[in-house]
């Protein structure tokens, strides 16, 4: 099933592309989890309290539907042999594969998927579940293989949600109450189990020699591990050590600094170990700091303008990212949603009606962040937003630039994390020529959702994850009516029709084209309000290995995650048994 | 001395609950609780570091939380009552020593600090030892070379070891010993075949594991002990029964570890058994970081950053009760020591 | 050098930070042999011995010392520059020490018992239970009562005289061959000290203990020793036969040193009906003590150290104050200071004394007191100027720095130590001056306030008898001039003659007898008085 | 005399005849003649004397107070700001004074940057002239113009490298040492004098007194502390004032307990006992005869509770409750030093100045106990 009808594999395929469909089975793969947590205290990922393993829900859970790493908005039947969607999308009817089984046996029945949905919506389960499937009217199961999911609304999205709910067996936990179910073995239908019921530390999955699944298309060569690991480490020297010491096998290294100046040394150049960076077209995670338009001060988009003119990018990149890092440009960068150049025919047939609303500029060439390299100069930059904020009222005298009231211009970071101080320091530096003082004010993080909920900041930092499908939670981001709700992801406090206007173009979207081009449009409008800062971005995974353990397969999708792609679709190589 | 061991006995009752409800109050007025933390871990909202990489897509779905889920949070929290009947409730379970059970754990909290105490006890009781049974003879050893090439020398070594601070002096070793020479295991307590184990593998592999940690904890605790033991000798030296004890023909040796040990030594002795005790139940939190060792130190200190109060008031309240007690025996030790203190 | 000698000693000299306080002397003891060093305080005596055993602290000991060989296979050694480890195995067992302040000198953590078993564990190599009853054994050789009680005491559970019994029975646990007793016996009624004098005489007939008896009691001199050596500032004087120095001394010091026997040169004594300054009723002081067993831990039983006292001071009045060894006269005095927790009831100035200890600070400034011990009341971290200038700063805080300075000259002037004599006297510690010197720091301590009832515990115990005379004419004087009143506390029957209007025996915590002094020191009627007054003339 | 060791145990006159001579003529050398002064100094200095006389600990006074002065005046010797500038005919002094960048030909009303090339090319080019300090940065310049990545290694032009956000580190260590030292003695002052005083109490009067004052101790200090921080910088925003003023609330403790405990055993000394008699105040009992025996601990703790305030100093960093961002502090640089492994200047340079700090605070302590003790000759 597609969101937008664009199925790329033909009903009858063998395998996905980027799989090699003859990897040879066995070997062991030792991951660490991205997130660092202190141990893993139960085998149920969907409660609210509680540490689950790393990598429970890829591997031990399956779904009714499964996407693959090239097709964001498509999905392949994984438990279900065969999707309906009703024509007014308003419902959907799985169709379960008769040979699908849980581990202990038991097969794959309509009644345990009613049931998995039930318990994730009930009060037992962690809220967000709730939140998830708000739109799902209901479930039904039609026969004992069939089961029909009712919506609210016919969005186009709904069946891809509910068919990515993973599925348990109605005998996981044995009947007690869900919040209770946390040692018991979960009873589910993916390929791999964990070795033992014992919870802590570690965790590794053994392969399910019997799982019903893997002469499927969607799970062909993939999986290939006899054994996977997840070990952890609550620090994150000692887990590098870990990587040279050969404790594990595989690692994301999330911070440039220590990829260029940490990953050599003995293992590296003996080829023990491989530092390789992996492309991908993921969409990229917004990133950039933000500035609060409840403030007065920061209404003009002159002030705002020219305090992006203060980020000096590619000195950072230098002296601190040691290059690795690109400019991010726009709200949706690396992908098909953002705005590039002068508008196109489509974005301009959406901006034309609000052109009231728009400044000149928007029909001009999408912003692009102020540079220095050569032939311009921060003091260049930094000139440019002297007068725009003189235009703005804002002037230099007394020692501090002030507006006509005599208003000092100060500006407060609201910083949850120090790590960061190091990088606004030589923007930092650059407002203090503007006469502009610029303070940082760390906080612990409770205190700083506290502040943000309550848009209690001037200045901050904001990452947004990037999403090949986006939908409705950009209202929650951009929409005006987020902006007066506390707790709402519009710390910016964006109100604009304009932007209202096109968030509903882009829900209502019904084929992908007419969804990008809302998105780019969305994204020329929002560049164009200067409301954010934004930083940096990187289409790579940067991952340290070792190559000599393990094969690559050839191909590289487009669109994944580093871990769960390895795990997936590496397969072992002769020495490593 | 009974009537004084039982006015403190009673006395305790009304210091436990001081230190409840002061905590109580205290935590009343932190910012940002625990349905704050709750609803950002789930919001997944970040402020976003240097780490720039795109995050995998999850569930999908619409992220953020309405109002009435949050309401759900709180009410699971027991938010939703006023703080004088939740300060009430918990005063009645404590009674019963039920500490109650984790905000983000599905666990009670004996249960919780019974996990954690294999760490601490490790880390705490070899610690403690070692940095004992070296400290003090090196203070003495100090005290008689008082001046001399070997006290400068040692006072040296001695500050070096505390002026590094645990942590780095951890990465030091972590780096040279565990990921370089690969001699010392980078974590955990024992390895994960440890079940399979023997005994006298078990012991080794044990001590194998805990080499790094505890030589990254006694280094610096050696100071503060060894100077302390030194000063105190330094100042009974020269009193008078000193040279009583030499004029009977005893050995400085004895001298000094019967006779001025006792006198100089009355606030380290007494300071014994809270040390002691406080061995069990202290943590380290960065080196049990670093380590990944699973100990009170970290949860402590993350109970108090998650604010799950429930552990921070569970802990609090046991870990003040052992307090007491201990801090009464080591009263009474003085006592002991010293019969010519007198408390009241 | 006498072949035949124990110890022979020549060209001894001592120096503290470069100044000298023994200038060589030479004399020798030969086994068996009791020698007594007599002096004016100060003298250097204690320094001497100390430096025999090499114990004295920061001191330049220059000389010889040689100890003869003991016939077991030891040759003649020299003390002073054998290595420690021999000269451990000397000390203790083949010379033995008893400190002049006994307080001070034992260690106040561990019982007695333990600390006199301790010597003989390690020279004897005796098993500790062993040990511990032949501790108990010594105890009782010298005269304490319940020494097995006592023997679980800790120091400051014991009186004076106790605690100088339980340093002698250290001292004599390993049966020395020489013994240097540094005023063995000041803090010892008459009684007791003829009972310590016999234990001294049986070992040294017993085993040829040789003596080196250190004290200004000439009475003791001349009843126990064979031989004197007269000191006076590090210089040996004089020395011979007992008789012959006493008969026909030679040095002029000699000469005032056995003409000097304190005066009677009192005021009359005030009217009997004279408002009292001090009265005390039915006085009752007991101190706890741990009972064996587990009911010690509930209770405590009580140890009655004074019972039921009654006695007046009445203004220019002296009370002398003479009895047994912990027979509670400190424990008395103590509690008449309000120092103490008592029953009963007490009078100061007609008013009524509370019970609490701190008492009023107008009331502290009438009374003063000199306690038994002077190295342990004065603290070690003050200057003499301090400690005894404190007085003033607390009684009269007008007086600026200089007067406080010179009243504390003069009064320290007054009992005979002059910055002359010992320079930069006022910024000395206590720990730099001899006992003799450090009692009389505490009389000019407690005089400088001018108070007018003094409480005097064996204020002349350390003092050699020329400076014994001077303080008490000092004391005399005062009381004739502005009328003081003492309390005073002694063993020495001679002072009380020279000083006490009214005197009190007491005995186990409970008075005897009591009365005019001269009436009961020349017809005692209880057989206690009777046998001390007949000691102190013996 | 002084130059024999002066050990306790061993008798001070010679033990083996091979060291027999040696006291000798020390006696007779100066020291011993110079002995008899007639008119005697004073305690104070007889006190000053015999710390002189441990001169380790002299030196360690000596060398930590020219670091301390030194640190004074960072201004003059680790600023970027040259401390003189002639510019076309004039005389300026940016070290004193702001000068704007317009002065010296540049755009911005601000306060120049004199360490970006074009103004100071246009200072240095022709007759004008600049004299920079010593070290040309200050506590929060970037090296915005540095050539090697940050943190980059010790070069000519930072002579010890610099920081992961390109800070020089020697500026950095300089100012940090006086933010941390005055803060350590300020935060060790007030412990030192608060758990004095609440040592001091329970132990001398016992009891009723330190039964109560126990409790509260008990009480107060189970206080959560970080949650009482986290409060405090929710309203205020921090500053090394407010940390001092936190820090010292709950500092006091530790050693009270210590004082208490030596209060207790000396308040039944018979010193005590005379001054009581005396009629001495309870008050100037305490603080003359008891408190100055009671040091030992105070003073072996001092050191210590020095070089923890400067690690207290940031190790509420990470929580965003230490110092303002920003702030040079040796406890920042560590965690810096912990972070950048591989940056081995900083760790080390840091580390060694930490050390040095130790050394000479523990030094001093030896000899403060020494000035203190009477029983020690002081010759
Ligand atoms: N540690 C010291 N430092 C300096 N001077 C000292 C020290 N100890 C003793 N002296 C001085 O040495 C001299 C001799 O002291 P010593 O104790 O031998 O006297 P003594 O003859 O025993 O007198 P007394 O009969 O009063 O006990 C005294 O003047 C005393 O002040
Ligand atoms: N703190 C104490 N605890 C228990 N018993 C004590 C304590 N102090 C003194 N005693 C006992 O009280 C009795 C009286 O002691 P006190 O010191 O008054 O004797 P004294 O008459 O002064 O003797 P001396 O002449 O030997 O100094 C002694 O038997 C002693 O053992
Ligand atoms: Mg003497
Ligand atoms: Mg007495």
């Amino acid at each position: 099933y597609a969101q937008f009808g664009d199925i790329k594999y033909p009903p009858g395929f063998t395998h996905f592309d980027y799989v090699n469909p003859d990897a040879p089975k066995g070997g062991e793969i030792r991951m660490v989890p991205p997130i660092v947590s202190t141990a893993f205290d139960k085998f149920n990922p969907f409660t609210l309290k509680g540490t689950p393993p790393a990598g429970l829900t890829q591997l031990v859970f399956e779904s009714l539907l499964i996407g693959n790493d090239e097709e964001p908005t498509t999905a392949y039947g994984l438990l279900a042999e065969d999707v309906e969607v009703a024509p007014d999308k308003r419902s959907a009817t799985f169709r379960i594969r008769p040979e699908a089984r849980f581990n202990d046996g038991t097969p794959v029945l309509a009644a345990d998927v009613v049931h998995s949905f039930q318990t994730l919506i009930s009060k037992l389960a962690a809220p967000q579940f709730k939140t998830i499937y708000a739109e799902v009217k209901g479930v039904k199961a039609l026969d004992e293989r069939s089961v029909r999911f009712d919506f609210v609304s016919g969005n186009a999205e709904l069946p891809l949600v509910v068919g990515g709910m993973p599925v348990f067996s109605r005998a996981w936990g044995a009947g007690k109450p869900f919040d209770q179910i946390n040692t018991d073995l979960p009873i589910a239908s993916g390929p791999y189990r964990p070795a033992s019921a014992r919870l802590g530390r570690d965790i590794t999955y053994v392969r399910d020699p019997k799982y019903w699944g893997g002469k499927l298309a969607v799970r062909r060569g993939q999986f290939n591990f006899d054994r996977v690991t997840f070990k952890l480490y609550l620090d994150e020297t000692a887990r590098f050590e870990g990587l040279k010491a050969g404790e594990f096998d595989f690692m994301r290294e999330f911070i440039s600094r220590n990829w260029a100046r940490q990953y050599y040394g003995k293992p590296f150049e003996t080829g023990e170990l491989k530092k390789q960076a992996f492309e991908n077209r993921n969409p990229g995670d917004f990133q950039g700091y933000v500035i609060n338009l409840r403030n007065p001060k920061f209404q003009d988009i002159r002030v705002r303008q020219a305090l992006g003119l203060t980020m000096d990018f590619e000195w950072l990149n230098r002296q601190m990212f040691y290059g690795l890092y690109k400019r991010a440009v726009g709200y949706f960068p690396n992908s098909d949603f953002h705005a590039e150049g002068p508008p196109g025919p489509e974005e301009l047939a959406l901006l034309e009606p609000l052109r009231k609303h728009l400044r000149p500029e928007v029909f001009g060439p999408a912003p692009v962040p102020p540079s220095t390299d050569p032939p311009s100069s921060l003091r260049e930059n930094l000139r440019k937003a002297r007068a725009l904020l003189n235009e703005a009222g804002w002037t230099y005298r007394d020692g501090a630039l002030r507006n006509a009231k005599g208003e000092a211009m100060t500006i407060e970071y609201l910083n949850a994390q120090p790590s960061g101080n190091r990088l606004v320091a030589p923007m930092q530096a650059a407002m203090r020529k503007l006469g502009i003082e610029f303070t940082i004010r760390n906080v612990d993080a409770s205190l700083y959702q506290q502040r943000m909920d309550a848009f209690e900041f001037e200045f901050s930092s904001l990452r947004k994850p990037g999403t090949a499908a986006p939908g409705g939670e950009l209202f929650d981001y951009f929409g005006s009516k987020a902006a007066e709700t506390p707790g709402s992801a519009n710390i910016w406090g964006i109100r604009d029709p304009a932007v209202d206007a096109l968030l509903q173009k882009i829900v209502e979207a019904t084929t992908r084209p007419e969804l990008a081009a809302a998105m780019r449009a969305l994204d020329r409008v929002l560049s164009h309000g200067y409301y954010s800062i934004p930083q940096w971005t990187s289409n790579s995974f940067l991952v340290g290995y070792r190559p000599g353990r393990f094969v690559l397969p050839k191909v590289l999708p487009p669109y994944y995650d580093a871990g769960a792609w390895a795990v997936a679709t590496w397969w072992a190589s002769p020495s490593n048994k | 001395m009974a009537s004084y061991i039982l006015k403190r006995l009673l006395l305790m009752l009304p210091t436990l609950f001081g230190v409840l409800l002061l905590t109580f109050c205290v935590i009343q007025f932190v910012p940002g609780g625990p349905v704050e933390q709750m609803v950002a871990q789930l919001q997944g909202r970040d402020s976003g570091g240097e780490g720039a990489v795109a995050s995998g897509a999850g569930y999908r779905g619409r992220q953020g939380l309405d109002p009435q889920r949050i309401e759900e949070i709180k009410r699971l929290y027991g938010f939703d009552k006023p703080p004088a009947e939740r300060f009430w409730q918990m005063l009645k379970s404590y009674a019963k020593f039920d500490l109650g059970t984790s905000f983000y754990q599905r666990k009670a909290v004996w249960e919780l600090v019974k996990e954690k105490l294999p760490v601490s006890i490790s880390l705490g009781l070899w610690t403690f030892f070692i940095s004992y049974l070296i400290a003090v003879p090196l203070g003495v050893a100090k005290a008689v070379r008082a001046g001399t090439r070997f006290d400068f020398v040692t006072t040296l070594i001695i500050l070096i070891g505390y002026a590094i601070p645990g942590f780095v002096l951890g990465v030091a070793l972590l780096v040279v010993f565990g990921g370089q020479l690969q001699w010392f295991p980078l974590r955990g307590l024992t390895s994960s075949n440890w079940e399979s184990l023997g005994w006298g593998a078990r012991i080794v592999d044990y001590l194998w594991h805990i080499t790094l940690p505890i030589t990254a904890m006694v280094l610096g605790s050696f100071a503060v002990t060894a100077m302390l033991t030194k000063n105190s000798f330094l100042e009974e030296i020269r009193k008078q029964y000193v040279l009583t004890a030499r004029a009977k023909g005893l050995s400085d040796r004895r001298v000094l570890w019967k006779h001025v040990f006792r006198n100089a030594l009355i606030p380290i002795i007494t300071g014994f058994p809270a040390a002691f005790i406080g061995a069990f139940f202290t943590g380290s939190l960065l080196i049990e970081t670093l380590f990944s060792l699973d100990g009170l130190g970290l949860l402590s200190y993350e109970s108090v950053i998650r604010r799950d109060y429930p552990v921070v008031l569970g802990t609090l309240y046991l870990f003040t009760l052992i307090g007491l007690v201990t801090k009464l025996i080591s009263d009474l030790c003085y006592v002991w020591v010293d019969p010519r203190v007198k408390f009241d | 050098m006498n072949e035949s000698a124990l110890l022979s000693v020549r060209d001894l000299r001592v120096a503290f930070g470069g100044k000298a306080v023994v200038h060589g002397i030479d004399f020798d003891i030969a086994p068996g042999e009791k020698l007594a060093l007599v002096g004016e305080s100060g003298s250097g005596k204690t320094v001497t011995a100390l430096s025999l055993l090499r114990l004295a602290l920061n001191a330049e000991v220059t000389g010889s010392a040689r100890l003869a060989g003991n016939g077991e296979g030891e040759g003649p050694r020299e003390l002073l520059s054998l290595p420690e480890r021999a000269l451990r195995g000397i000390r203790g067992k083949e010379i033995a020490m008893i400190f002049q302040e006994p307080m001070t000198a034992l260690n106040s953590l561990y019982t007695v018992g333990d600390q006199i078993a301790e010597v003989l564990e390690l020279h004897e190599a005796l098993p500790r239970r062993a040990a511990q009853e032949a501790a108990v054994q010594l105890l009782a050789d010298t005269g304490i009562p319940e020494p097995q009680r006592r023997a679980r005491a800790f120091p400051h559970q014991l009186s004076g005289g106790q605690r100088q019994r339980a340093m002698i029975a250290m001292a004599l646990a390993c049966k020395p061959r020489l013994l240097l007793a540094d005023e063995p016996t000041t803090a010892l009624d008459v009684t007791v000290r003829a009972q310590i004098l016999e234990l001294l005489a049986g070992l040294q007939r017993q085993h040829q203990m040789a003596v080196l008896l250190i004290t200004h009691d000439l009475n003791l001199v001349r009843r126990f020793a064979d031989r004197v050596a007269v000191m006076e500032q590090g210089q040996l004087v004089e020395q011979g036969g007992v008789a012959s120095v006493f008969g026909d001394p030679q040095h002029p010091y000699t000469r005032k040193l056995i003409d000097s026997r304190p005066e009677r040169r009192l005021p009359p004594a005030p009217a009997l009906d004279a408002a009292p300054i001090l009265a005390a009723q039915g006085l009752q002081v007991s101190y706890p003590v741990p009972r064996p067993g587990v009911a010690g831990w509930f209770r405590k039983g009580r140890f009655v150290a004074v019972q039921g006292a009654d006695f007046r001071i009445r203004p220019g009045e002296t009370l002398g104050v003479v009895g047994e060894s912990g027979s509670g006269k400190s424990t008395l005095a103590l509690a008449a200071l309000g120092l103490l927790p008592y029953g009963g009831h007490l009078d100061i100035a007609g008013q009524r004394w509370r019970t609490s200890s701190t008492g009023d600070r107008a009331l502290r400034r009438q009374m003063q007191v000199v306690f038994q011990d002077p190295f342990s009341s004065l603290s070690p971290r003050m200057t003499v100027e301090q400690i005894v200038g404190e007085g003033l700063t607390v009684h009269a805080p007008e007086l600026d720095g200089a007067a406080r300075r010179a009243r504390a000259l003069a009064a320290l002037a007054d009992v005979g130590l002059t910055e002359a004599q010992f320079p930069a006297l006022l910024d000395r510690y206590p720990h730099e001056f001899s006992g003799g010197q450090r009692q009389r720091l505490a009389i000019a301590r407690a005089l400088i306030v001018e108070p007018r009832l003094l409480v005097l515990d064996e204020p002349t115990s350390a003092l050699d008898v020329t400076i014994q005379k001077q303080v008490l004419g000092l004391l005399q004087h005062l009381q004739r001039e502005r009328g003081l009143s003492y309390l005073l506390i002694t063993h020495d029957v001679e002072v009380i003659r020279a000083m006490a209007h009214q005197v009190i025996v007491m005995k186990d915590g409970a008075i005897l007898e009591s009365g005019e002094a001269l009436r009961v020191l020349d017809a005692p009627e209880h057989p206690y008085t009777q046998k001390l007054v007949a000691a102190a003339l013996g | 005399m002084s130059s024999s060791i002066e050990s306790p145990l061993a008798p001070a006159h010679p033990a083996h005849p091979e060291r027999a001579e040696a006291p000798a003529p020390a006696s007779a050398g100066p020291a011993g003649n110079a002995a008899v002064p007639t008119v005697s100094p004073s305690p104070g200095r007889r006190a000053w004397m015999r710390f002189k006389r441990n001169k380790l600990g002299f030196w360690s006074l000596m060398v930590f107070c020219v670091l301390v002065v030194l640190s004074l005046f960072a201004e003059l010797i680790s600023t970027d700001r040259p401390l003189i500038v002639r510019y076309e005919g004039q005389t300026y002094f940016p070290v004193l004074r702001d000068y704007s960048e317009k002065t010296f030909g540049g755009d911005f009303q601000t306060p120049a940057d004199y360490l970006d090339p074009f103004i100071r090319e246009r200072i240095t080019s022709g007759a004008n002239w600049a004299v920079y300090a010593p070290n040309p940065y200050g506590p929060r310049t970037l090296n915005y113009f540095a050539k090697a990545p940050n943190p980059a290694a010790p070069s000519g032009e930072n002579f010890f490298g610099t920081d992961d956000r390109g800070r020089d580190l020697l500026a950095q260590l300089i100012y940090g040492f006086r933010v941390s030292v005055l803060f350590a003695l300020a935060l060790t002052a007030i412990g030192v004098v608060l758990g004095i005083v609440a040592g001091a109490i329970q132990g001398y009067f016992g009891g009723k007194t330190d039964l109560a004052f126990q409790r509260f101790i008990e009480i107060w200090g189970s206080m959560p502390e970080l949650y009482l921080l986290i409060i405090f910088s929710a309203i205020f925003a921090p500053s090394v004032a407010l940390l001092l003023i936190l820090l010292s609330l709950f500092g006091w403790m530790g050693l009270a307990d210590y004082v208490r405990a030596e209060f207790l055993r000396n308040r039944q000394m018979d010193y005590v006992r005379a001054a009581r008699a005396l009629g001495v105040s309870n008050l100037q009992i305490m603080w003359r005869h008891i408190l100055p025996n009671s040091m030992t601990p105070v003073v072996t703790f001092l050191p210590f509770r020095m070089s923890a305030a400067i690690l207290a100093l940031t190790s509420l960093d990470f929580l965003g409750l230490g110092v303002p961002p920003g702030t040079p502090s040796l406890g920042e640089l560590l965690n810096q030093g912990k972070a950048n492994i591989d940056a081995w200047w900083i760790s080390i340079s840091t580390f060694g100045v930490l050390v040095l700090t130790l050394m000479l605070l523990t030094f001093m302590g030896d000899a403060l106990r020494d000035a203190l003790d009477p029983r020690k000759a002081d010759l």
